[in-house]
This record gives C-alpha cells, structure tokens and sequence, in this order.
C-alpha cells in the first residue's frame, strides 16, 4: 500500500513540474520546474529500488543537466529581468503531432512493462531488510530494470 | 627547499601563538582588557563592566583617564557658585569657538549695571567636538574640560544643550578628575596673581609715591 | 505495520536532527570564541542565564541570537521573485540535512534494521548526489533577490561548487577503490584498528584534496568567495534576514558537519577510536570529536587566511587539484596492486616512491601556476 | 630643498610677470599650455597642488612715490579676477616649488587646462572648476567633484550666499529655538 | 608624454562577441570602500571594464568653513581630515602657519613634533595594512592585530593631548602643551615592543601564498605615470621614486636623524609593492623614534607665538610627507585674523587620480584591493 501511495504523490510531482516546465513564461522558474520533474522521477527509481540509478538521476540530471540548463540561462539571457517573449514558436501544431505520436509510441511501450510488475514485497520492512541484506543481490535488481529497458527499446525500434 | 603552503603555515603558527596567549598571556594579547601595563596600572574607573545594571547610575567621576577630555565646564572656587565663579562673560569662548556651539549673555544687576559673570552659559554638546579651543582662549583659567563621558539623551535641547548650572563644577571636582593638569593651572593662576599683585603694588606704591610727591609739591606750593 | 516503519524512521533521523542542530548552536558558539581568541579579544561572554549576571562563557549566545533571527523583520525586495526567495533557504537546508542521514553514526538506541536503513549500497554516491543541490539553492537565491551583489554572488557559488566537487569525488574515489565498496558503514568498517586511510601516501593526499575541496563546497575561507564580505558585500544572501538568513546559516553549518563526516568516514576511519572494545556506544563519541577537530581547523584556517580571488579559485581546482587527485587515483592503484603482494618491503618502496611521486607533482604543479609570485627584496635611499 | 628659480621661465616666456608678493609667475594669457609643456621638457615633473583664488573687486590703498618726489596715498580699484594656482615640484632634480598663476576674470571665468601635461591636475582642476566655476578648455572630464551635478553656483566664490535649507546647526537659542519649538526645524 | 594623456574615459569596446554590461554602483554603502566612497563600476562577467569614482558624500567646505574663522580656530578641523593622522594634519597646517608668523619652534617641540608624527605614521600604515588584508578578505585577524598595537599608541597620545584620534595638539610655534611625567619612558616601552610585533605581523602575512598571489601583478603603477599623476607617499616609492619629504624638504628637525627611505626599482609598483613598502617603513619610523626619544632635550614647548594673530599679507605653502603622502596646506594672508584663501593637499584624493587606470582589466576583487591600497580616507577626500 505504501508504495502505491508513494507512487501516486511522487508521479503527481512529477508531471506537475513537467507542466509547469512547459507552461512557465520565466525561464528560470522552468528550469527548476524541470528539475522537481527530475527529482519525481528520481524517487520512482528509488521505488523501484534501483537506487544507484536514482542517485545518477539526482546526480547527473538535477546536479549537471539543472546547472548546465541555469549556466546557459544565465550567459545567454537577461537572468535580472523576465522579459515576456513568445513561449510558443509558430509551429506548435507540429510540435503537437510529434508529442501526441511520442505519446502513442510511449503508450504501445507500456503494456509489457505491466507484466514485469514491482516487487511483491508483503512487508515494507522487508523492503530495507532486503536492501542491507549482505546477500541481496542488487545486480538482479539492476538486471530487471534494465530489462525493462530493453524491453521497452525494442518494442519501439521494432 | 620552500615547503608547500609554508606561508600559510607560518600565518596558522601566528595565529595559533594568538589563541593560545590570550589565555596565558593576557598582558600581552589581551591589552584591552589587562590595563596593567598602564602607568597607573589600575583599570579604569566604571570601564570594568560596562552596560550596568538597570538603575545602577554612573558616579559623577566617571572619567576613562586622568588625562581625556570630553565638553567644557565652567569653574568656581568653591561656595556658591555663582558667587565664586571665574567666568566674568568676556565672550572670548564664544567667538573662537570652532563650531560655535558656546552661547553666553552677560548678567546684569538691577541697574543694568555690567557684573562680571554670565546670566546664560549653554554649551551645546551635541555641536561640541572637544577641541579645547576655549579653555586654550580663556584669559581667567574659568572654562576646563570634563572628562564625564555618559552624556547620552533621548532629548535634543533639554538634555544635549547643557545650561550654566550643569555646567559649573567646583575646582575641586576639577583636581579629582585632572590632578596633574589642575595643579599646573593652580600654580600658573598663582604666579600670575603674584605678579598682578606685585604689579598692583607696584603701581599702588607709584601712586602712593606721586601722591606724596604731589602731597610734598603742594606743600611746597603751600609753603610757598 | 507501517507504523513501526514510521516509528522507526523516527527513531533513526528525529535524534541525528535534534543532536546536529543542537551542535550546530554550539558550533557557531565554539567559532565565535575561538576566532575572537585568535583575533585576541574575548567573543560572547554576557549572555548566560536570563535574568542575572551569570555568563556561562556565553553559552547562551546562540539561544539569544536564534531568538533574534526568530522576530526579526523579514525583508523581501521589491521586484525580487517571493517565491523563489522563500524556496532557496529550505531548499539549502533540506539536502543538508538529508545527507546526515548517510553517515555512519551507531546511535546505542538503533536496532540492527532500522539504522542500516540509510546504510544504502551506494551511500557514497548519494552524498554527492544530493550534496550537489546546494548549488541549486545557492543560484536560487542569488537569483531571487533580484539584487547585483546576490546575482555574482549566485555565479560564483556556482561555478565554485561545480568545480570542486570534481576533485572531492576524485579523492573519495580513492576510498571506495581501496575498500571495494559505496556504503559507508563498509568502508568505515575497513578503517578498523587505527588502519585510517589518512596515515597512507596516497589516502594523505586524497585527505588533504577533499578537505581543501570541501572547504570549497561549504563556502568557507579562504574559499568563502560567493559570500566575499569585502567584495560582494554578502554574495548570495545580501538581501536575507531574520529567519530565512537563520534557515540558510543553519543549511551551511549543517552542510559542513555532513562533509566533515563523510571526511571523517573516508579517511579518519569513522567511528574508530580507543576504547570501542569496552564501551561500544564510544564510537558515536568519537566520530563527534572528529568532526570537531576537523571543524576547529577550519575555523582556524578562517581565522587565519585571505580569500582567493576568481580566478585564482578556478585555476586552483582545475589546474592543481584535479590533475592531483587524478594522478593520486593511479598512484593509489599501484598501491593496490602492491598490497596485494602482502611483501613488507615491496610495501614501504610503494610508500616512498609515491610520496615523491606526490609532493613532486604537487609542488611541480604549484610552480607552474604560481609563475613569479614570491617574495621580493627592496632598496633603500639614504 | 633648494628652490626653483622662476629667471628662467621669465627668459623664456617674456609676457610672464612676477609677483614678488605672492612670490608667482603670472601666466600671460593663452600660453600657459605651452609654458606648461615647456617646463615639463625642463624637468618639472610634478605638480603639486591646484587651487583656485577667488578676488572680488575691492579698493587697495597703495603709497606711491609721485612725480615730484612725494610719498601720496592713492586709492585704485582692483578688478574682481580668480586666479588658479599651481605649486609645481621637480621630482627628478628634488627641486621647487614654483608657483603658477593663471588669470581670469569671474564672470566668465575660463583658464587652460593642465591635465594633459599633469594627470595630477584631473581631479584638482574639476574642484576647481566645481567650486570656484572656472571653466578648463581641455580638461578632458570636466564634471562636478564634490558637489552633486544638480547643484547651482560655486560655494567657494567669496560672494557665494547659502540657500535658504541650508543646514545650520548652531547653538539652539533664538530663532533656531523658536523654529524648533514650532516644529520647524528637525533636529 | 604618453601616460600623461588624458584619462579615456569612454567605455572599452570588446572585439567579437557581444555581451551585456553589468552596471555595479559600488558604494557609497559598502563594506570595503572605507568610508561613503562609491565606485560606479561596468562589469563583463567579475572584469572591470570602466570604473568611475564618485565622491562628495561627506563633502562640508573645510576650506570655507577655515576662511571664515580664525587661523587656530580652523586648527581642530584640521583633525578631522584624515582622522587617522590628526597629528601630521595638525602639523602640516601648522608649518603653513609658521612660515606666515615666522616664529620659531623650540627644541623639544621640535623633538616631540617628530616623535608624534613618526607614532601617527605607525598607526596609520599599521592598520591600513591590517584593512588591506581585510580587504583581500581574512576575517579582520591582521586587522585586530594592529588595531591592539595601535591602542597602545592611541593611549599614548590620549595622555599627551587628552584625545585618541582627534588630537589638535600641535600649536603654531609649538605644542599645545608638554607631555606628562613619564610620557617619554611609556613611549620608549610602546616603541621598543613594536619590532616584536611587526615581525609576528610580517610572519602572519608576508610570506602568505594566497596574499602574494592576489597581491603581486595586481594594480600596476607605472614610475611615469606615477610622477605625473602627482601620486606621493608610499605609493610612489612602491612605483619607484625614492621621494620622501623628510629627505627632500627636512623640515622639523628631519636632517638630524638618520633613515633610510625604502622604494622599488619600479618594474612592479603593484598592490604588493605598496604593502610591502608600508611594512618596511614602519621599521624606519622605529628607528626614528628611538633617536628621537632618546635625543630630547628639556625645555620650552612653546615659541612665543600669540593664540589670536593677524599676520602680514603673504602666500605660504607648506607641505609635509604625511603617512599617505603630500600632505600640503596652502595659505594666503591679508592681514585680518582670518585667512583669505586656505587650501588643503590632500594625499588621498589625488592619489586616486590612477584608480581607474589601476583597476580597468582587473577583477571586482581586485578594484576593492587597489582602492585599499592606495589609503584613502574620505574625510580628506571629500574635505
């Protein structure tokens, strides 16, 4: 139950800071919208208990993409002001084609993942139990994952 | 070789030496609160522990050293004040008074007569800057620096303009709280007053002389 | 059974926060003092008990000081981002606190499941992972306040926090080469019976790098540059006060505990210390007192050394520390590879040659970036 | 320091008058440039001080030897004029000073500007020019210094009033008193 | 003479890319222009590209104010100057004096007036030197050093004139009074000390590696540009030019002790060189006093110059080497007791004639340190 309820506010999270990354005018204030979406997922991984996979997320995606994004902000633009430009470029309708078949392709690429199915952990002290056990194999964990992974790859390169 | 960092190094042996001297050595490291390696020794009077108790008033004396000086005060030898006061309202004060912050009016008697003291002497404290101009000035050894120091008010003009009778302090307030300066000035007045004295005589006795020698003249004149 | 998980998180981070903000309360009693005696003056020394004349050395400053902070006006600017501005001193303080989590620390009153739960495989990785949001926070608050100072001030930390962590991961890569692991209870474990990886060459090396990188991380002097009072005024938070200024303090205290810590379990052997055998609760004691040692020479350093310049800064991580740590990662693999060997005198070769290979690097790279700087002589007219 | 002799300068510049008073070499009008450049040629690298003078017209006694040999009190006007001075040093030869003096009337006050023969003339002459209102053709910055851009007239002339706020602060009695107690002044 | 030319005071234009100015106004609150100084600053990234000082802020007339008050009245605003060094201020303007009134100073006046100056001289570069480091951003530690030393030396003139900072002592044709009863020994002690102190100083600071990398090639002072932007003091014997008042002008009694004046070669004349060259002549100015404390005779303090006085219409310019350098009055009599025209020299603002020149290329850090280099104190700027 926990982990569903985990899951749940952690996914809301996750696709409201994906909104407000997109919506945003101010650009800095999506960029750390962008970053909340990071961290969101960043605790579905730990959901997932692929926790080395979580800390990269955090470390690479919040650590150096969110700051590389703030260091480009900062040089190319007028980081003291927000001056109201356009957000949206005149192709948007383009744009809305490829997210909607981005969204298919994404959608054709779930159902399996489905079937993979999270732990069945009865227990959610078992979970950490599991962790720190000396004889938890953290690479069976990593294998799943990246199974799912792989999964969802091929189904799309098919 | 030079050692890498060394400098740095060398500064963290200087500040180490520091932190462990002020607690041995306190003389040395510490010289603002050791003050016996002052003359007098003696740490200064009502410094020791400074914000007091609420209610606990500053004494009169309060001076940091024999030697400061903060705002003027007029001096009267004793008594009355205002009968013994030296200041005769000659104004010398006020016009060389750097900021002019010296306001004086002369008092005069019943008849509109000239008495040689001041009916208002206010020093504005808070446009004084303690240069000592006055006391330099003053041809009657009348105005001294005080050295009181706790002269903060919430009140402009009652507090800060400080009025002739806050202003008068006898001499011997003056020899508590500058001993070495009052005795110097004592000793000057007295030399002067001798050689007025003597002067006066002097010219007492010349005129006692030409009185005689008018007195002898006309007795002459008389004889004649 | 949830709440017995709830209750045992409880018991595992209510007392690590309480125990680290009250020691974050006397820490910045301990640097006031120690700087003012190094500054020879006394530092607080009034405030004691209310309501009478007893100073207690002061002690009671941080309580009055916090009490300050509480009812002080808080004063945001106009034009400046409310929302961001109030985000930056919780976001600072949130990963700083959380990574306190990640130290090793054998409280007595943790069972076995409870406290392993923070004993993640890859502890190591998460430290830096979540070190790393500092930034965020730091350029968030620079940004917010809409103010010229707090904007370099932002640049600057960021800049200076990028670049440092690649030598401060480059030295604790070292450790986990040595131990063969990310969890920090592993490694702390490795450093059993005064084996401390500080007393190698190249752990040396890796120790002294991460303090000076850490230094960097946590803004402190000489490396304090995105808060340079003389230059930026107060850099980042120029325009915080009262309880957020309080929030970010609390964040950099914190923060400095966290990295002295993950200094403490990487190289001065975590809990290690005399005594363990009879009272095993010691090993809390002395990890504490290690992180204070590691603290008081940084306050030490405050006390006594300028601030380096921007560039200067930059040129320092990435012209001399990072070649360093690089070098050192190899020099640590040989070493590896020679104590596999388990020969005595293969050992102590090892030691020797890498300590030359070390300090001559050091002191080659030193030259190189120094040019001309050195002491000069002067003339004198008659 | 052994002095430096002004013979020269009046050699070569013939317009140039001495004033043994103010012990000053007058700068004829429109040469102080060239005279300036000339003397740095001669070694005098340093200028010391800048400053202006200001003179109002005012009516001088004088005791002249007349005609048939008698001491007459004659009373002459003397024009208003501002005089900027330089105190002028040689640093290589440790000599000086030598005073100049440039000539100006007050009411179109105008002289040369020294600062491209000495950088130490810059913001010295920009006082000068902030508070006496002598203008320097040539100055290359010529703002305000002390006083703020918007201020009005030049508060070292010798017949600057002050503006009506001007604050004062004397000893509270009188009128300042009277003010305050009716609320006017804000001390 | 090309670095004479005139200051360019439009902006520097980049080559290739374009990138916004950041516009820095650098005071006049902030906490290392010492005191209500602003410098309008043009940033790319943290470079300096254009500086513009400004000043006035504490601006009150000195000059007017003197003209309209009697010669030894305007003597305690003299004190106010530069509040660091109200001895040499006092005594700068008493030399102008001098030399309209022609009275002659006694000996121990003399004496005194030297040992007072050369104390000043200590204060000032002791703790201008810990401001420095301030400035390079060590947590006041070298500050807090000088400034123990320097409160021995505030109490020393406390017990001579009755003031730490605002002395007003100097009179003209002497001193205002005598210094009281074991003055001199408490001073021999305070001075036998200093040497002690300054080779902990030294040892704290002048071999530190982070101040001589932010030190050396800071702030460069060419020897040409140094002359004739009239910079004097220990500023300009860090550029090169062994010019020191005391040996140049020997006014007081300054033939009579023997000193050597440290300078440069002048290939640097950097922020280091200045430092540098303050440390080291605060080794002479011991040297000075001993001399003069152990050289003092007994005597009048006093010449017989009247308090009140109207001197003959005349010009005088006299001029001293204060600690921050030229330090000069100009004076011209008409024979009332006021004076018509009273001018001061001050050191400080043309010396920061070259601040721009110094800081343009250099980082904002290095702006805070040049202009904690060159000494400034606004009192004296702004006058």
């Amino acid at each position: 139950m926990n982990e569903v309820i985990a899951f749940w506010i952690l996914s809301a999270i996750a696709v409201l800071g994906a909104l407000v990354a997109v919506r945003k005018r101010n650009l800095i204030h999506g960029v750390f919208a962008l970053l909340v979406f990071f961290a969101g997922l960043s605790g579905l991984f730990l959901l997932l208990l692929a926790e080395f996979i979580a800390a990269v997320q955090v470390l690479v995606y919040i650590g150096a993409v969110g700051v590389l994004l703030l260091f480009a902000i900062m040089l190319t633009e007028r980081v003291a002001g927000d001056d109201g430009r356009r957000m949206t470029s005149r192709g948007w309708s383009w744009g809305l084609v490829v997210a909607a078949a981005v969204f298919v392709l994404l959608l054709l690429s779930l159902w399996p993942v489905q079937q993979l199915s999270m732990p069945k952990a009865k227990d959610p002290s078992e979970f950490l139990t599991q962790i720190s056990d000396p004889g938890y194999d953290g690479n069976s964990e990593r294998k799943r994952i990246l199974n799912s992974v792989r999964t969802i790859v091929n189904r799309w390169s098919n | 070789m030079r050692i890498l960092g060394g400098g740095i190094f060398k500064g963290m042996a200087v500040t180490l030496r520091n932190f462990v001297g002020s607690y041995i050595n306190k003389k040395e490291r510490l010289p603002t609160n050791d003050y016996s390696w002052r003359a007098d020794g003696a740490l200064p009077q009502s410094i020791g522990d400074y914000p007091k108790e609420k209610g606990e008033q500053l004494s009169d004396t309060t001076t940091v050293t024999e030697y400061s000086r903060n705002f003027p005060m007029l001096l009267h030898d004793g008594g009355e004040p205002m009968d013994t006061v030296r200041c005769v309202a000659c104004q010398i004060c006020e016009r060389e008074c750097p900021p002019q912050c010296i306001y004086i009016e002369k008092d005069y008697d019943e008849n509109g007569k000239y008495i040689k003291r001041p009916a208002v002497f206010d020093i504005d404290v808070s446009v004084c800057m303690s240069c000592q101009i006055c006391v330099e000035v003053c041809p009657f050894d009348a105005i001294v620096m005080n050295s009181q120091f706790e002269l903060s008010t919430p009140d402009r003009f009652g507090g800060l303009l400080v009025r002739r009778d806050d202003l008068l302090k006898s001499n011997d307030y003056y020899h508590k709280i500058h001993p070495e300066e009052a005795a110097a000035r004592d000793q000057k007045m007295a030399v002067e007053k001798a050689a007025k004295e003597a002067k006066k005589k002097a010219a007492a006795e010349k005129a006692k002389a030409a009185a005689e020698k008018k007195a002898a003249e006309a007795a002459k004149e008389e004889a004649k | 059974m949830s709440l017995e998980l709830l209750i045992d998180i409880l018991i595992a981070t209510v007392p690590l926060m309480l125990i680290f903000a009250t020691l974050f309360a006397f820490t910045t009693w301990l640097e006031r003092k120690a700087l003012a005696r190094i500054q020879n003056r006394i530092g607080p020394n009034k405030v004691g008990i209310p309501c009478t004349r007893i100073g207690l050395f002061g002690l009671g400053q941080p309580a009055a000081d916090g009490i300050k902070m509480i009812f002080k006006e808080n004063i945001v600017p106009r034009g400046a981002d409310r929302l961001f501005h109030l985000l930056a001193p919780i976001l600072a303080l949130i990963p700083s606190m959380l990574v306190l989590c990640f130290l090793p620390l054998d409280f007595p009153w943790l069972n076995e499941n409870s406290v392993k739960a923070f004993l993640l495989d890859g502890a190591v990785i998460f430290f830096f992972a979540i070190t790393g949001l500092n930034t965020l926070a730091v350029f968030m608050a620079g940004w917010a306040s809409r103010n010229k100072y707090s904007l370099l001030g932002g640049m600057r930390a960021v800049a200076q926090m990028v670049s440092y962590e690649i030598p401060l991961v480059l030295s604790a890569v070292i450790v986990v080469m040595m131990v063969g692991s990310l969890n920090a209870g592993e490694i702390a474990g490795a450093q059993k019976g005064g084996n401390w990886f500080v007393f190698s060459p190249w752990g040396f090396a890796a120790f002294v790098i991460f303090f000076i990188a850490a230094l960097a991380e946590t803004n402190r002097s000489p490396f304090d540059l995105p808060e340079a009072e003389s230059e930026i005024i107060a850099g980042y938070f120029t325009e915080y006060s009262g309880f957020k200024f309080a929030l970010f303090f609390l964040a950099e205290y914190i923060a400095m505990f966290a990295i002295s810590g993950l200094a403490v379990t990487l190289f001065l052997g975590g809990g290690d210390g005399p005594g363990l055998a009879v009272l095993p609760w010691l090993s809390v004691i002395w990890f504490l007192a290690k992180i204070f040692a590691l603290i008081a020479v940084m306050i030490w350093l405050r006390g006594t050394l300028p601030r380096l310049r921007v560039d200067q800064l930059m040129g320092f991580a990435w012209k001399f520390m990072l070649p360093l740590s690089i070098l050192n990662i190899f020099v640590a693999g040989f070493a590896w590879h020679a104590e596999q060997l388990d020969n005595k005198f293969i050992m102590v070769i090892t030691w020797l040659i890498s300590l030359a290979v070390l300090y001559g690097a050091a002191s080659g790279l030193n030259q190189l970036n120094r040019g001309k700087v050195r002491p000069r002589e002067y003339k004198y007219a008659e | 320091m052994s002095e430096l002799s002004h013979e020269p300068v009046l050699q070569q510049f013939p317009d140039a008058e001495w004033d043994e008073a103010a012990g000053a070499v007058i700068v004829p009008l429109g040469q102080a440039r060239t005279m300036a450049e000339w003397l740095l040629g001669q070694g005098v690298d340093y200028c010391s001080n800048v400053t202006g003078v200001d003179y109002l017209e005012r009516e001088v006694k004088e005791k002249i030897t007349n005609d048939a040999g008698e001491v007459e009190t004659v009373t002459r006007t003397e024009p208003a004029r501002i005089d900027v001075v330089y105190h002028l040093y040689s640093m290589q030869n440790k000599t000086g000073p030598l005073v100049l003096k440039q000539r100006t009337s007050r009411d179109n006050a105008e002289a040369e500007s020294l600062t491209p023969v000495w950088r130490s003339c810059d913001l010295q002459e920009r006082e000068v020019f902030d508070l006496f209102g002598v203008n320097f053709k040539g100055h290359p910055d010529q703002r305000r210094i002390l006083m703020w851009d918007e201020f009005e007239g030049h508060p070292m002339r010798k017949d600057y009033t002050e503006p009506f706020d001007y604050e004062w602060e004397p000893t509270p009695h009188n009128e300042i008193l009277e003010k305050h107690q009716k609320g006017k002044v804000i001390v | 003479m090309s670095t004479a030319a005139a200051p360019n005071y439009e902006l520097i234009q980049q080559d290739g890319l374009e990138t916004n100015l950041l516009e820095v106004s650098m005071g006049p609150h902030h906490p290392s222009t010492h005191g209500v100084f602003r410098m309008d600053v043009k940033l790319d990234g943290e470079t300096v590209v254009d500086l513009r000082p400004v000043f006035g802020y504490l601006h009150r007339n000195h000059e007017k104010l003197a003209e309209n008050m009697s010669y030894l009245s305007s003597m305690p605003f003299t004190d106010r100057l530069d509040y660091f060094n109200s001895m040499t201020n006092n005594w700068a303007y008493a030399l102008a004096a001098e030399k309209l009134i022609e009275v002659e100073v006694p000996e121990r006046a003399e004496y005194l007036r030297v040992i007072m100056a050369e104390l000043t001289r200590l204060v000032n570069h002791v703790s201008l030197v810990g401001f420095f480091i301030n400035d390079l951003g060590a947590l006041g530690t070298p500050l807090l050093y000088a400034f123990r030393e320097r409160e021995k030396i505030l109490d020393l003139f406390e017990q001579a004139s009755g003031a730490r900072m605002m002395c007003n002592y100097f009179r003209f044709g002497g001193l205002r009074n005598d210094v009281p009863e074991g003055w001199l020994e408490r001073a021999a002690k305070v001075v036998d000390h200093f040497p002690s102190f300054l080779d902990e100083y030294e040892q704290l600071l002048c071999e530190n590696e982070i101040i001589l990398s932010r030190t050396q090639g800071v702030g460069n002072l060419p020897r040409e540009l140094a002359i004739s932007a009239g910079v004097t003091g220990p500023m300009l014997r860090a550029s090169g030019v062994a010019y020191d008042l005391r040996k140049v002008d020997q006014y007081g009694i300054y033939d009579r002790f023997k000193f050597r004046v440290p300078y440069t070669d002048g290939d640097t004349g950097d922020c280091y060189d200045r430092f540098m060259i303050r440390m080291l002549e605060m080794r002479e100015s011991i040297e000075i006093l001993k001399q003069a404390l152990a050289g003092i005779p007994e005597g009048e303090i006093m010449g017989n110059a009247p308090r009140v006085f109207k001197p003959k219409p005349a010009e005088s310019y006299g001029r001293i080497e204060g600690p921050k350098g030229e330090l000069g009055f100009y004076l011209i009599a008409d024979g009332t007791p006021k004076p018509y025209r009273y001018r001061v020299r001050p050191p400080s603002l043309i010396n920061l004639t070259v601040l721009r020149d110094m800081c343009l290329g250099g980082k904002i850090a290095d702006a805070v340190i040049i202009l904690g280099s060159i000494d400034i104190v606004l009192g004296e700027v702004d006058r």
